[in-house]
């Protein structure tokens, strides 16, 4: 993949026309272009960039002139930031909602819930983060438009979630990002009470005899967060993805506006490195949801004790 | 006088859907008394597991009970709320299911299903709750019960799960047990353990049981007294020995007609023709002037089939070190042989590796180790692959599960007419045609089936349209797996005619693979015992039967529930 | 006794299958979405004869007519009933036509990924091992790359135009459907019937086209519906990134983006009326979609 | 206990939000500034970008300083003189100390040149501006820069060049973005930067020259124009640059809230293709066959000049926002012409002047152009190809980003010559030197002597080459500067570019700051009062 995002990005344009001056003399030109090894072969800097990844070098972004990966590093709080709110809210909203929707399937309530996620769905992110805008600042003035407020530090930890100025400013763009994530979360958790309920245990706690609060606290919901986990987790990544859009939107000084910048102004080694970042990020995903597999689900977690 | 535990009267349960509203269960009146088990017995459909479900009120969506009265210790339960009901539900009444595999939370540890469940239904502390559930264990015949506490549902075997279903619904000290069909899900030596077990704690708690079945030797063995459930209806009560041994009603005569025993082999089966509206007999087959009547028996070698030193290993658990791998010897070091015509019967409990053996004559799966001929063409060792696929030709299978083994996607037509299409056994297509409507009225299906889906039709039908197609592309081996496991005893009787039939006319050779003993004996010439991947023992039907030389096979023999044990 | 028998016959539910399938067709909220994607589908067909003028033909087009409230009218004396856009493209001809071009995107895109993830996922479905690991391995990969980040990149490879814009959309996609269809299939290539087939010793390649395909393809059709919903919000998405379709060609997308330039300056129809009738589109499809999971989901069919 | 607590804070949210924001704002003189872009770096010498370098000015000075019309004013230099053809002798400004108290001296100067052309990794470095020139210390606070040919232009070249102290002349571009060495003379201090969230800047109190008002200015990048209208809107900052034109009416008529318009030198032109070199086919005739490019013909220039109606760009695209051009620079700039008038809308004179030209049934046309990189950019290209549509040329548009425009645009061809028959491309005069645009795109392509790396039409006239030459060896600014304009004139007329108009420049701020705008339309935050 990093051979394909670096031939094509080779291929299109030449970064030295964005980021020379025209007023600048043709040497000039030629020595930016020696500097960053663009004078060469593809394949030839293509050679250099593995023997520099293997070293955990992935190149000098050809804007900042600094590391492409620490640059990457530097933006990722904030989009996690952004990212872990939206997936809370997510949950927050979805899960109650959606097990609402699974247990009474044929409510008003629940025909409520379901079209209008169908609408969540359906509104492209950036409009509607537009839309807040001139809602919620523009013509109410409440909430600050842009950027990511004032940054506390809590036990070490740099995050504007520390502030009541952060939180502010939080509160649109996490809005924004979590609203497709809730209708997803409320049809894997409608789906979910859907399925679990029609299992013969839940059948079998109420011929037991238990509350039905204690069925759908104890019985029901730990059954059905077992794949909305393991599928929020898998989204955690495209949450991070999706950023990109709510963080132009908002300018929230992310991952994604960092690297929406680098392509446009084709500084290939951020691009590159961030998509070695995202999967990266995918693999570490997904190793955190086979570790929670185990965690929520004995069946996988106790092995070689089966009778 | 004992006075009556439960009484039932007129008891009328209907579901009603857009589509179509049934009645599942029509003017049903059941007493019973403490101390007493009541078997409930009737084929699939025929409204028995509605009922149980109806005395406790937990219906599924959308039934609903339109007439009649469920009284149980003088309250009646028809209408009750839902709080009130949780007073009897668990604490008055328990529940067994069917399956011990989704009875249970898988993700909660017995002990804490246990504990819960005794919380709610005596309002005790935790402590007291703790020390009640290990008794109750205990009670169930499980060991270790303290360690046992901790463990998950699926770290039990499917037996040991039933007993923890069974001490989860004595938990709250009820005085009547529902059984939904307690042991269908079990293997033959657990199931009477369990039927043991159940009887047991009824005359040491003087539980009143119903018993909810389809098995008749379930009931045979357990029940006091019965009642036989067609269609919604009952159609015969009374004690069990007077209902086995002497029915009154037709139905109840073809039920009984149609079990196999193990006792006796019996040619056919005989008055079994109440069931599915089929009232005709299989045609017999011309074999002058027909497609089929090419002689079946032209091949020269007296064996069918051999089989020797056969192997077969799967992975149950991939690693990367060889180690950490875990495989399991489905098939070790089998060989065995099967004549030309006969009828070869191969029997064990699940996981004996017995389907695998089908599997790999058949050619599904590769074989790792040893050889198998057919009609003395080698299929394993060959390079050859023209050969291989000539030689299988002659075998086809029969497959357990009729609902999957049919595309649903195609018509019948296409289904059976595709080998004859596949191998151009026919020149036009209306000799296409004609072939296939012959081959379905051999297998009793008139020629209006020919456009429809399989969907559309039972599963005894079903199984008669997959051998249909087996015989299309005409084998001269048929290998049955389980062919009859999962239909109903009275269509399972129907569809081992047909097979009898069919290997009588066309001179089949038959491999019978079977859990089910007295099938097997229904069924087969020989029989092969197997066990963990291995053979035990090979004999004649009636030598394993009547003089087992294994000591496996006479375990086997002495768990069948038999309707001939009847005192 | 012959009374018995007529209710067995009555439960063994011959030929109401596709009665049934019609009922449920005929569901009040699935009649209204038919109703409207079929009206959206019939505005996109016939596009050119619907709208008031052609919003693409530059020779009609003048900027002098721009940024025109709804129901003013236009230089050449047609009324504009959602007014005009910055470049005095006629609002509701816009619409209509950039209508087309986001499903013409969607859907181009929706059949070429559906093909290519079809057969991929066939094939590894099907044949299981190492052939399997692989495929899903690159399958992986491909969605391990956040769709619109792969777009984003392709396009601002690629160029603008709505080839590329499909092209980009379709490589999003296919990924998708190949791991649908191979959880399909594997379901499916378990069932007895596949291996009855192969007992009959048909080809792999023919088992694979008659038995497998037709089997597995029913979650496929709920999938390309619900994705094409996706694939025109993603388009408009890119759109407002700036790397969607040319702007003399607008999508809906881009008439959103275009327009939102406008929105405090009080022109809010340049952006409403595309992003209502983005909305309708989108939800249109998607419960549709919905309804025909419902109806081709044998689990709840009671 | 739990839950009263969570009431409480919901409680405290609620009525904090609906008080509302724009109060909080304005409590010291503390100043919350959004601008369209980020600088790269905070090292001044990094990259010779327009963002940076007008950064680079509230924090450091050069010798010499230019005022929002770019005519230089005495920086850190007190005075300068040739003293012959090849010297100039530049004068510093004694008692002028650095942030960091070390003052500042002629060693402060050659340690600056000295690093300012050779930064690692710069993507464009101020070499351009250095090499070629010797600099010579004559005492603490005089300083002699010698050339080998006559160069007028020195004092532009050294109002480009931020001074650092020199002690810092070894520390790496991380140590001025991290603080540790940026200490200028400037009118800020530097505080902190955040990359794409934040910079902070405060009142250098020593400053040598006029004190700023502010504090405290606390910069933030917001790239969306309409997100950034709506953050001055809702009270979020308190001034904004380049306010979308869409937004400035309704900007201008909310309370509370004034704007600042100023005719800018950046402008915006088209280049039509004027050899017959093999290209890609985007001239067509009337049956799809490419030909060869048609603006050859000066006629032709002149009838797409002709047929534009700027005007109407400027109304309904711009919203006022534009002033025709007919030049490169607007009135009162250097290098201005009174003699040249941008062309008026004429669609009948440019219908006839294409049927002189023998293309009175029109043809097919593809126009190029950046998206997003301009102002409107993309509508403008639109406007004018419904424009040329209307003369008969059918003309369509395609746009893309700008990393490939420019690609494309300089050697997308074959042999790597310039793609486009007809591109539109910006440019803003960044050194206030007169002869910049015209050495850089009318001159006849020499590439060695760095004459017209940016004539991507094959434009070549003998005389204004002369006159070009001429004017950039004279030592006397003014006598340059009339052959200068001598030469844009003939060019001009001869449509060597097609300027299509200058921008208007906009600034929005909540009322009682006032900004003082010229000719510039980056933002110097020393302006803003």
């Amino acid at each position: 993949m990093s051979l394909i995002v670096f031939f094509m990005i080779n291929f299109v344009g030449d970064p030295v026309d964005m980021l020379v001056n025209p007023e600048s003399l043709p040497e000039e030109i030629e020595r930016v272009r020696k500097d960053f090894g663009l004078d060469q072969p593809a394949h030839i800097q293509y050679w250099k960039f593995l023997q520099g990844a293997m070293n955990g070098n992935l190149g000098n972004s050809f804007i900042f002139g600094r590391p492409a990966l620490a640059l990457i590093v530097e933006r990722f709080p904030a989009t996690l930031e952004l990212a872990t709110c939206a997936l809370i809210i997510a949950i927050i909203v979805g899960l109650p909602l959606g097990i609402f929707a699974g247990l009474k399937p044929n409510s008003f309530g629940t025909r409520i819930i379901m079209s209008s996620s169908v609408l969540g769905i359906s509104i492209p992110t950036f409009w509607l983060g537009l839309m807040m805008i001139i809602v919620f600042s523009v013509i109410l003035g409440w909430l600050p438009v842009s950027g990511r407020g004032e940054i506390g530090s809590f036990l070490g930890i740099q995050s504007s979630l520390f502030t009541y100025d952060g939180l502010l400013h939080l509160i649109m763009p996490a809005t924004n990002l979590a609203l497709f994530k809730i209708a997803m979360v409320i049809r894997l958790a409608r789906a979910g009470t859907e399925e679990v309920m029609s299992f013969d245990f839940i059948k079998f706690a109420r011929a037991r005899g238990l509350p039905s609060k204690r069925i759908v606290r104890f019985h029901l919901l730990p059954n059905i967060l077992i794949p909305i986990v393991t599928v929020l987790a898998i989204e955690f990544g495209t949450l991070i993805a999706f950023a990109t859009v709510t963080e132009t939107i908002f300018a929230w000084p992310g991952l994604g506006k960092l690297v929406i910048d680098a392509i446009i102004n084709l500084d290939r080694p951020i691009v590159v490195a961030y998509l070695m970042f995202v999967v990266t990020l995918f693999l570490i995903l997904n190793l955190i949801v086979d570790i929670m597999y185990a965690f929520l689900d004995p069946r996988v977690r106790v092995k070689g004790e089966d009778q | 006088m004992i006075k009556n535990l439960l009484e039932i009267y007129n008891l009328n349960i209907r579901f009603m859907s857009d589509q179509e509203t049934v009645n599942a269960v029509r003017d049903v009146s059941i007493t019973l008394r403490s101390g007493e088990v009541l078997g409930v017995v009737g084929e699939s459909g025929a409204g028995k597991s509605t009922i149980g479900n109806a005395i406790v009120n937990l219906l599924d969506f959308p039934g609903e009970i339109v007439k009649g009265k469920v009284i149980f210790e003088g309250q009646n339960l028809v209408g009750m709320d839902d709080k009130t009901m949780r007073t009897i539900r668990g604490k008055k009444i328990g529940m067994i299911f069917q399956d011990p595999q989704t009875s249970l939370n898988p993700i909660m540890t017995i002990g804490n299903q246990l504990i819960e469940t005794i919380k709610f239904t005596k309002e005790i502390d935790y402590v007291s709750a703790y020390n009640e559930a290990i008794e109750l264990l205990e009670s169930v015949d499980i060991d270790n019960p303290k360690l046992r506490m901790k463990s998950y549902p699926h770290q039990f075997s499917g037996g040991m799960r039933q007993r923890v279903v069974i001490a989860l619904s004595l938990a709250g000290n009820p005085d009547l047990i529902i059984a939904d069909e307690p042991t269908t899900a079990l293997d033959v030596s657990v199931q009477s353990q369990i039927l043991e077990l159940i009887k047991s704690l009824c005359k040491k708690r003087d539980l009143g049981v119903i018993i909810i079945t389809h098995d008749i030797g379930v009931i045979a063995n357990i029940a006091d007294r019965v009642t036989v459930m067609y269609n919604g209806s009952i159609v015969e009560t009374g004690k069990v020995r007077q209902v086995l041994l002497n029915p009154k009603h037709d139905y109840t005569k073809s039920l009984i007609a149609a079990v196999p025993r193990s006792d006796i082999k019996l040619k056919r089966f005989e008055s079994i023709d109440f069931i599915e509206g089929n009232t005709h007999r299989n045609k017999r087959i011309n074999l002058d002037n027909h497609w089929l009547g090419e002689k079946l028996n032209q091949k020269k070698s007296a064996k069918a089939i051999s089989v020797f030193e056969l192997n077969k290993e799967f992975i149950l658990k991939k690693a990367f070190f060889l180690k950490n791998r875990v495989n399991l010897k489905a098939v070790n070091n089998v060989s065995f042989e099967i004549n030309k015509g006969e009828s070869f019967g191969i029997v064990g409990e699940s996981g004996s590796g017995k389907s695998t053996i089908a599997r790999l004559i058949a050619g599904l799966i590769k074989v790792d180790t040893g050889s198998i001929k057919i009609f003395d063409q080698e299929v394993v060792n060959n390079k050859n692959k023209k050969e291989i696929i000539n030689a299988q030709r002659d075998v086809q299978m029969i497959f357990q599960d009729p609902y999957s083994s049919l595309n649903p996607r195609m018509r019948v037509q296409d289904i059976i007419a595709e080998p004859i299409k596949f191998y151009k056994t026919a020149s036009n297509y209306n000799e296409i045609r004609e072939i296939v409507s012959d081959l379905l009225n051999h297998v009793g299906i008139n020629d209006n089936a020919l456009l429809k889906y399989p969907s559309q039709f039972s599963g005894g039908q079903r199984q008669r349209i997959s051998i249909a197609r087996a015989l299309a592309s005409r084998p001269k081996i048929l290998i049955c797996d389980e062919p009859t496991s999962s239909l109903d005893v009275s269509v399972q009787a129907h569809v081992l005619n047909l097979l009898k039939d069919l290997q009588d006319e066309l001179g089949l050779t038959i491999l019978f693979i079977s859990h089910d003993l007295p099938v097997i004996r229904h069924m087969c010439d020989r029989v092969a015992v197997m066990r963990k991947g291995k053979i035990c023992e090979i004999n004649t039907t009636d030598s394993i039967f009547e003089k087992p030389k294994h000591s496996y096979t006479k375990e086997l023999l002495s768990l069948i529930p038999k309707i001939e044990s009847i005192n | 006794m012959s009374e018995i028998k007529l209710i067995s016959e009555n439960k063994i539910n011959i030929g109401t299958n596709s009665k049934i399938l019609l009922r449920k067709f005929t569901r009040p909220s699935t009649l209204i979405s038919l109703g409207l994607l079929f009206l959206i589908i019939f505005c996109a067909l016939f596009a050119s004869i619907l709208a008031p003028t052609n919003p693409y033909d530059l020779k009609v087009v003048s900027i002098l007519d721009s940024r025109l409230s709804p129901g003013d009218k236009m230089l050449n004396g047609t009324v504009a009933w959602l007014g005009t856009d910055g470049a005095g493209r006629d609002v509701l001809s816009a619409i209509i036509f950039g209508l087309r071009t986001s499903l013409v995107v969607a859907i181009s895109s929706a059949v070429i990924a559906l093909i290519v993830g079809l057969f991929v996922g066939l094939i590894a479905g099907f044949y299981g091992g190492k052939i399997d690991a692989f495929l899903m391995r690159i399958v992986d990969i491909q969605l391990s790359f956040p769709a619109i980040l792969v777009a984003l990149v392709l396009l601002a490879l690629l160029g603008k135009g709505i080839d590329k814009v499909i092209i980009a959309l379709a490589i999003v996609q296919w990924a998708i459907y190949a791991r649908t269809v191979r959880a399909a299939a594997i379901v499916e290539r378990n069932k007895e019937y596949i291996q009855a087939a192969s007992c009959l010793g048909l080809s792999n390649s023919l088992i694979i086209w008659k038995h497998l395909l037709p089997n597995s393809i029913s979650p496929l059709i709920v999938l390309a519906t619900l994705q094409t919903a996706h694939s025109i919000s993603i388009e408009a998405t890119l759109s407002f990134l700036g790397v969607g379709v040319p702007i003399t060609e607008p999508s809906l997308g881009s008439l959103i983006s275009n327009g939102f330039d406008f929105i405090l300056s009080g022109a809010y129809w340049i952006t409403f009326f595309p992003g209502l009738m983005l909305l309708a589109t989108v939800a249109a499809i998607n419960i549709f979609g919905d309804q025909l999971r419902i109806i081709l989901n044998p689990r709840v069919n009671r | 206990m739990n839950k009263s607590f969570l009431k409480v804070v919901t409680f405290v949210v609620a009525i904090s939000s609906v008080i509302g924001f724009s109060s909080s704002s304005v409590l010291s003189d503390d100043l919350k500034v959004a601008l369209a872009a980020e600088p790269t770096s905070m090292d001044p010498h990094y990259q010779n970008l327009t963002i940076n370098n007008s950064f680079a000015t509230q924090v450091y000075n050069a010798l010499v300083l230019q005022d929002v019309n770019q005519k230089l004013l005495p920086g850190l230099a007190k005075s300068w003189k040739p003293i012959d053809e090849l010297t100039w002798e530049f004068k510093l400004r004694p008692g002028v100390k650095f942030h960091n108290g070390a003052a500042f001296t002629s060693e402060d100067v050659t340690a600056t040149m000295k690093r300012a052309a050779n930064v690692p990794n710069s993507p464009s470095s101020f070499a351009t501006f250095i090499k070629g020139k010797k600099f010579e210390i004559v005492d603490d606070l005089t300083i002699r820069i010698s050339t080998k040919k006559p160069n007028p232009f020195i004092p532009n070249d050294m109002s480009r060049i931020a001074i650092i102290d020199s002690a810092f002349v070894n520390s790496t571009t991380e140590d001025f973005n991290t603080g540790v060495a940026s200490f200028g003379t400037g009118p800020f201090k530097f505080s902190k930067w955040l990359p794409g969230d934040l910079i902070e800047i405060k009142r250098n109190n020593a400053y040598w020259g006029d004190k700023v008002k502010w504090d405290n200015i606390i910069i933030r990048p917001i790239k969306d124009g309409t997100t950034r209208t709506a953050a001055l809107i809702s009270g979020d900052v308190d001034f904004i640059e380049r306010v979308p034109p869409s937004d400035l009416p309704n900007l201008e008529k909310r309370k509370g809230i004034s704007v600042f318009k100023s005719v800018s030198n950046r402008s915006l032109y088209l280049t039509l293709h004027m050899t017959d070199n093999p290209r890609r086919p985007y001239t067509m005739d009337n049956n799809d066959k490419p030909i060869a490019s048609p603006f050859q013909d000066v006629r032709m220039r002149k009838a797409v000049s002709l047929a534009i109606n700027r005007q109407a760009i400027s109304d309904r695209i711009m919203d006022g926002l534009s002033s025709p051009a007919g030049q490169f620079s607007p009135k009162g700039y250097i290098g201005y012409s009174p003699n040249l008038k941008p062309d008026v809308y004429n669609p009948k004179r440019a219908k006839e002047l294409m049927a002189e030209a023998g293309y009175s049934d029109g043809f097919k046309l593809t126009i190029h152009g950046p998206a997003g990189r301009y102002t409107n950019d993309t509508r403008i290209l639109e406007a004018i190809a419904q424009m040329l549509s209307s003369i008969g040329i059918q003309t369509s548009v395609e746009t893309m980003p700008a990393s490939v425009f420019f690609k494309r645009f300089a050697r997308g061809g074959a042999n790597k010559t310039p793609e486009f028959t007809v591109a539109m491309s910006g440019y803003a005069n960044g050194s206030g030197e007169p002869s910049h645009p015209l050495r850089i795109f009318i001159h006849t392509k020499q590439k060695k002597r760095g004459y017209g790396p940016g004539n991507r039409n094959g434009y070549s006239n003998a005389e204004v080459d002369k006159l070009i030459e001429d004017g950039r060896a004279s030592m006397d600014v003014s006598k340059g500067e009339k052959k200068f304009i001598k030469a844009t004139e003939i060019a001009m007329r001869e449509y060597a570019l097609l300027p299509i108009h200058h921008v208007v420049a906009t600034w929005a701020a909540r009322e009682g700051i006032t900004y003082e705008q010229g000719a510039l339309d980056s933002t110097f935050l020393h302006f803003i009062r």
